[in-house]
């Protein structure tokens, strides 16, 4: 057959230049019209209402405690001081140990890995079951989950209590990790079953069809796909589990306590006078973690959550 | 050479047979600030001493914070070694339950029975005979501290008592200084206002409003009186916008505001910030007007453990508190008096001096967590701290509710 | 002949069932055996132990008498009310804008969402500072010169609430504005060249189409805001402490402050039997139109 | 007078040259038919004139208007789209009126403008569904009539018919064309596909990345393509394509193999003789059999595959070792393997010079 695919010049023969006066081509866009300014305009007003607090928690914590005591806290800084940082991290002192919050942050971390994995995994199986293998009752344990997301943890403090006394688990690092994993379980769970009745039926129908099994399917065909959901299921968790007190300092004993522990010690403990800069710089440092993961994977999390919560 | 081998060998066998193995000891409690913090140092210091370690499970916020920790904890079966509670009956029904360990037997070992004065704190320990605390301390809070400084600028001599000090607001309202400094939470609105019923009321009545729970006499003439002062008191504190007690005291060590209402635990605070008693801040028992002792402070009860060596160090470290040189140390750091009557505290300013006698006299009342139960207790707290923020709650319907209250407390 | 009877209804797919039994167990004996602990021990007159001496309403009774639970009621109704709205309108607002193709969205989407990565404890503590009289914005506009410019909300029993809203808002309007955003981009192009042709100006686009288009994100984000209010606890800690005297209590911290602070857990089971009561009048429309309404799969 | 007019009008995204110095004149009341494969420009070009995208260069003309600067509202023209792009949420009467209520025209005229829409489209029982009751055909009916109702000068189809089955596009279509004759406005219907060109169009531009390759009746288009790629675009099964050369001697005959295709009868357009040229000729325009004999040229070809489709048969055949295609009737009896006659006149057929495409 004849190769079809070479350019040809125009068959018509370029007229001369057939426009008239009055306007031609591109509409001129003036930058600054008027719906542009209120756009910028509101954009940057609440940008500044939302910059606004870690402005002040950023500079307060480079003062020293004279020029603050004097200054308001919106002025910058004059002579910039690392000290709150240094004494935030290591000489903060919450009755006798003096050890700032390091004691707290490799707890945290130790706290944080299982759970976030634990948690994950048992939803993402959880999201899974409940989109493509329909059994008879699925949907009623579903809606108990859900309703679970929605009962205050107060309530729960103390049937969880004696649940983990029972199975001996009181006072563990594994107590607390499946605290979390239980009290993650509801949201994580509607996001991945979102996200997995999204997910093309074919795709789910051509495997069974190739014999792949339950497990199969769900390590071969789902998990590779589900990229942007696990981004929004790790970000979630993180900050949950990571700024997490109540449970940190119920279920576990004092060496065990999360980094949000030793905050709490240090903001509410008053050696005089408050010391503001350290305590900005704590919390600072204490929400440096789950900000740090938001910001590496902040676009990642937008177009997770579209699939895992429009298509509900 | 073999001297040193022999000093060695028995340095060891010492150590050993005195507390067979080093054991790490977790203890609960929630002091953090200033001088709290630095008395906790002292029986550190003096368990570490006997070879074992004091793990410091500090949890700062108050008793509102720290007590709920404490009481999953051990109510979950993972408890820790020692725990801090205030004098009462806070961890009645833990007792009862048999999670505290029993320490009569040291307690009669080391005669605590008639050591220990007033013999109503060792009451609030026992339960049907037996000893399950070591109070370690007495915190009354029958006390009104006031900046010398703050009345030299508003030039008005320093009051003696209520009356003077509630004539002096004005003047130093003038001068912008704050007449009544007052943190924001509950139990310290309810503190000043139990105060004003022991001061304003007297003693007995007191002891039948919040210990026999007479709700006519907290409906009666007594303590619309004392209502008035609190009205009084509300209007003096208005402007004070601090959370917690210590920024309070701290207003008043500045000199920002006139004094404070405030149990002796705020000399802590005062001496952290090297001031001194009779000379910048001056200290009136009872308001100056009925000088009474409360028997408030703290205890430490033991959880009952399954480890041996453990409980073994449990023992010990009851032994030390009650200790006479431990409850020096430990009470002059904290600014409280001691429970021990045999221990005469020269070092002690003369703030603390004036309580050791007043103790001495026995003019004594207990405090309300030893009369009332939490429940009772946090129901009055929150009347009058819902009192102080609201002045639209006039002091007659406050006296209501409060008589309400009483009539149903337990 | 019964072998090649069909497979009891038990066994199907029997893989999915072993995968899914931690979510039955944590649905069965966490939150409905929890749930179900809680609401019989709060017909007993427990205090620091729970014990089975049964008192029958007593204890509602005393919740619904107390002054501090109905303002916390009431509190949560206002914050509750208004956070949905504000979220809800600032949340789209932000997403319409940021739907425009405009330059920065990143860094404006990254901006908005921060907060959401910080905890209550942190948001509180800033906000407090922030709206706190001697040293927060009322310091700093009385030194630009209005004297008697007052805003110090935390310590106004009448206004407390709405200084919380603010933290809380700062705090999750960047989740809404991601859910909406999402929702947004799920419209079809064409949706929006035929209203252009239609002479329909954006706002109405917006406003009349898009929006009833965006129900299941809507329900969504309803779904998700109301289960943060009800549980709103760390944040009024941190921030008001439940002050100016108990004007900015909420039922969540009633419960704690009964169940630990006066030692008596039957009135605390109460207090939350009560909210469960609130989550379900929330929960059982949701529940309907989620499986009810439109049966499918 | 026209009624819509382009003039050099030229679109590129960024470094991409999407539409190139484009000129184009439509009649009034003309229906005029854009196509070409995907990616070609055709949707583009509408979207100019709708006005939903910027040009780069040149000018749109609208009813004798510049409209190159104006919103798609004031433009007078109607848009109907592939995915239908009716308002979900609202009922069809909603959707009708929807954009007549924003324009503040009086109650009465809306009422007035949706009867005679539905009574146009017979869709009065249909005002009160939504949308999502509808089924394909009704929805596209509806979405036609968001235009009518709005009397737009021009009606602009981006690909309305892709979304349905073969049968109801067939009977979409002659809507369309019966709806073109009742209105007598000026349309302009972008498709891929070349059977709706043919029967909807008075005029065709077959487009191909941003240039009109050629500009003409459907007649013209598919018997007179201007060049070989709309020969080859025209027509299921496509043009029969030989290589060949003009044998030596002048322009009278053209040889490609050993086969001789006598060209007195064919009309050139053009003088030039290039060396290599490619010889077209519709599998339609071919006569089998007997008949073949009458042709000016006639062959014989052996049967390589037959393919029955109801109506008539393609046949499948290699002459002089090139593959070509040529139809007879349904019931006709060829088998694999006869060797069989056939014949045509080359008046039908079309050359193009092999290097330009461009045709002789």
């Amino acid at each position: 057959m004849v190769d079809l695919s070479a350019p040809t010049s125009a068959p018509l023969a370029t007229a001369p230049s057939r426009t008239e006066a009055g306007p031609s081509g591109r509409k001129p866009r003036r930058s600054i019209s008027r719906a542009n300014i209120f756009l910028y305009g509101t954009l940057i007003v609440f940008a500044l209402y939302y910059l606004l607090p870690l402005y002040v928690m950023i500079v307060t914590s480079l003062k020293g405690m004279p020029e603050i005591r004097m200054g308001n806290i919106f002025s910058p800084p004059m002579e910039i001081t690392f000290e709150p940082w240094a004494k935030a991290w290591s000489t903060a002192c919450t009755g006798l140990n003096c050890d700032g919050l390091s004691r707290g942050f490799w707890n945290s971390v130790q706290i944080l890995i299982p759970s976030v994995v634990l948690s994950i995994a048992v939803a993402s199986v959880n999201g899974y079951a409940l989109a493509n293998w329909r059994f008879k009752g699925a949907d009623t344990f579903f809606t108990i989950l859900i309703f679970g997301a929605f009962i205050p943890y107060q309530v729960m403090l103390y049937p969880i209590v004696i649940l983990l006394r029972e199975m001996g688990l009181y006072g563990s690092l594994t107590g607390l990790v499946l605290v979390h994993t239980v009290f993650g379980m509801p949201i994580l769970t509607l996001l991945f079953r979102n996200y997995f009745t999204s997910m093309p039926e074919e795709l789910f129908k051509a495997a069974r069809v190739d014999g792949a099994g339950f497990w199969g399917i769900y390590f071969k065909i789902m998990l590779p796909m589900s990229l942007p959901i696990f981004v929004v299921a790790i970000i979630l968790q993180v900050t949950g589990i990571w700024n997490d007190f109540l449970f940190g300092v119920i279920y576990t004993r004092p060496d065990l306590y999360p980094m949000t522990v030793q905050l709490n010690n240090i903001v509410n403990s008053v050696q005089g006078v408050k010391e503001y800069n350290v305590n900005m710089a704590a919390t600072i440092l204490t929400g440096l973690v789950p900000l740090t993961i938001y910001f590496i994977s902040g676009k990642l999390f937008v177009r997770g959550i579209a699939a895992g919560a429009v298509k509900g | 050479m073999n001297t040193f081998k022999l000093f060695l060998a028995g340095a060891s066998l010492l150590a050993l047979s005195t507390s067979a193995k080093a054991v790490d000891l977790e203890v609960t409690h929630w002091w953090t600030s200033g001088g709290e913090a630095a008395a906790v140092a002292e029986f550190a210091k003096a368990f570490d001493a006997t070879g074992n370690k004091w793990v410091d499970g500090a949890i700062a916020g108050s008793g509102g914070t720290a007590r709920p920790i404490m009481i999953s904890r051990i109510t979950g079966g993972d408890p820790m070694a020692a725990t801090q509670f205030n004098h009462g009956r806070q961890a009645e029904e833990l007792v009862e339950a048999g999670l505290m360990r029993d320490l009569t037997d040291i307690a009669t070992a080391e005669g605590w029975k008639d050591i220990v004065r007033p013999s109503s704190l060792l009451d609030s320990c026992t339960l049907d005979g037996k000893i399950y605390c070591v109070p370690v301390n007495i915190h009354s809070q029958q006390w009104l501290w006031l900046s010398n400084a703050a009345f030299e600028k508003a030039g008005v001599p320093v009051p003696t008592n209520w009356d003077e000090y509630a004539a002096a607001a004005p003047a130093l309202e003038a001068a912008g200084i704050i007449p009544l400094a007052m943190g924001q939470q509950s139990w310290q609105t309810s503190l000043a206002f139990q105060v004003l019923v022991v001061a304003l009321a007297g003693s007995d009545v007191y002891n039948k409003v919040y210990g026999d729970k007479d709700a006519e006499l907290a409906a009666g003439p007594e303590l619309a009186k004392v209502f008035e002062a609190a009205d009084k008191a509300r209007a003096m504190s208005a402007n004070s916008k601090v959370q917690d007690w210590n920024q309070a005291t701290n207003m008043v060590i500045t000199g920002q505001a006139a004094g404070q209402i405030m149990g002796d635990w705020a000399q802590g605070e005062f001496a952290v910030a090297g001031q001194v008693a009779g000379t910048d801040y001056t200290c009136l028992p009872g308001l100056g007007v009925n000088e009474v002792i409360q028997t408030g402070g703290d205890a430490f009860y033991f959880p009952v453990l399954k480890d041996e060596a453990k409980t073994a160090a449990q023992g010990e470290l009851a032994k030390l508190m009650m200790s006479p040189e431990v409850q020096v140390a430990f009470n002059l750091k904290k600014g409280s008096l001691p429970v021990r009557g045999d221990v005469n505290l020269e070092a002690a300013n003369d703030c603390m001096k004036k309580g050791l006698d007043i103790l001495a006299k026995g003019n004594i009342i207990q405090s309300p967590d030893q009369l009332m139960s939490a429940d009772s207790l946090t129901q009055v707290n929150d009347l009058f701290v819902e009192f102080f923020n609201t002045p639209s709650i006039t002091a007659a319907d406050a006296q209501k509710r409060f008589a309400d209250i009483v009539a149903s407390a337990d | 002949m019964a072998a090649d009877r069909k497979p009891s209804q038990l066994f199907r797919n029997l893989n999915a069932k072993v995968a899914a039994i931690p979510m039955i167990l944590t649905a069965c004996v966490v939150f409905v055996g929890g749930t179900l602990w809680t609401i019989t021990y709060s017909f007993t007159n427990s205090k620091l132990l729970p014990r089975e001496t049964f008192v029958g309403l007593e204890q509602y009774e005393r919740l619904w008498s107390s002054n501090k639970w109905l303002i916390s009621i009431e509190n949560l109704f206002i914050y509750g009310v208004l956070s949905l709205i504000f979220s809800l309108v600032i949340g789209f607002l932000l997403a319409a804008l940021l739907d425009q193709k405009i330059r920065f969205e990143n860094t404006f989407r990254t901006i908005f969402l921060y907060p959401f990565a910080l905890s209550f404890i942190v948001t509180g503590l800033v906000w407090q500072w922030i709206l706190n009289p001697d040293f927060g914005i009322q310091k700093v506009v009385r030194n630009l010169g209005w004297e008697n410019f007052t805003f110090d909300p935390l310590y106004n029993a009448e206004i407390v609430i709405y200084g919380v809203l603010i933290a809380g808002l700062w705090q999750g309007t960047g989740l809404v504005m991601c859910l909406m955003l999402a929702g947004l981009r799920g419209i079809d192009e064409d949706i929006w060249k035929a209203s252009r042709v239609d002479g329909i100006p954006k706002w109405k686009t917006y406003l009349l189409i898009v929006i009833p288009m965006m129900r299941p994100v809507f329900i969504t984000t309803l779904v998700i805001i109301a289960s943060g209010i009800v549980k709103l606890y760390d944040l009024i800690v941190a921030q008001t402490g439940g002050g100016p005297g108990i004007a900015s209590e909420v039922p969540a911290k009633y419960v704690y402050d009964a169940m630990f602070l006066s030692q008596n857990l039957g009135q605390g089971f109460a207090g939350s039997t009560m909210m469960l009561l609130t989550v379900l009048i929330v929960l059982i429309p949701w529940a309907y139109l989620e499986f009810g309404g439109k049966k499918h799969g | 007078m026209t009624s819509v007019s382009i003039k050099d009008l030229s679109l590129n995204f960024g470094e991409v040259k999407v539409l190139k110095t484009l000129n184009l004149d439509i009649g009034d009341g003309e229906f005029l038919v854009l196509l070409g494969p995907s990616g070609c420009g055709k949707s583009t070009l509408l979207n100019c004139i709708a006005g939903l995208l910027d040009v780069s260069e040149g000018q749109i003309f609208i009813k004798g208007r510049n409209v190159t600067w104006e919103e798609p509202k004031d433009r007078g023209i109607g848009m109907v789209f592939q995915s239908y792009a009716l308002y979900p949420q609202m009922t069809v009467e909603g959707n009708l009126a929807f954009g007549l209520k924003n324009a503040r025209v009086p109650k009465d005229e809306i009422d007035r403008r949706i009867a005679r829409a539905a009574e146009v489209l017979q869709i009065e029982p249909l005002l009160k569904r939504k949308p999502a009751q509808l089924s394909g055909g009704q929805r596209q009916r509806v979405a036609i009539g968001r235009a009518l109702v709005r009397d737009v000068d021009v009606f602009l189809f981006d690909e309305p018919l892709s979304n349905l089955d073969a049968k109801l596009r067939a009977e979409l279509r002659v809507e369309i064309k019966r709806l073109h004759h009742r209105l007598k406005n000026t349309m302009i219907y972008v498709t891929h596909d070349q059977i709706e060109a043919l029967t909807l169009a008075d005029r065709i531009a077959i487009m191909r990345n941003g240039i009109i390759q050629q500009l003409a009746s459907p007649h013209e288009i598919y018997n007179k393509p201007v060049n070989l790629y709309v020969a080859g675009f025209m027509g299921s099964p496509g043009m029969n394509f030989l290589e060949g050369a003009f044998a030596p001697q002048g322009a009278s005959e053209l040889s490609f193999g050993v086969t001789r295709v006598p060209l007195e009868r064919y009309p050139f357009v053009s003088d030039e003789r290039p060396g290599k040229v490619i010889f077209g000729i519709r599998p339609e325009h071919v006569t089998c059999g007997p008949a073949a004999e009458s042709e000016p040229f006639n062959t014989e070809v052996e049967i390589e595959v037959v393919e029955p489709m109801g109506a008539d048969t393609l046949v499948w055949a290699i002459l002089d070792g090139r593959e070509f295609r040529f139809r007879v009737d349904g019931q006709s009896q060829l088998r694999e393997g006869d060797r069989v006659r056939i014949g045509f006149d080359p008046a039908k057929a079309s050359i193009f010079d092999a290097a330009t495409e461009l045709r002789l």
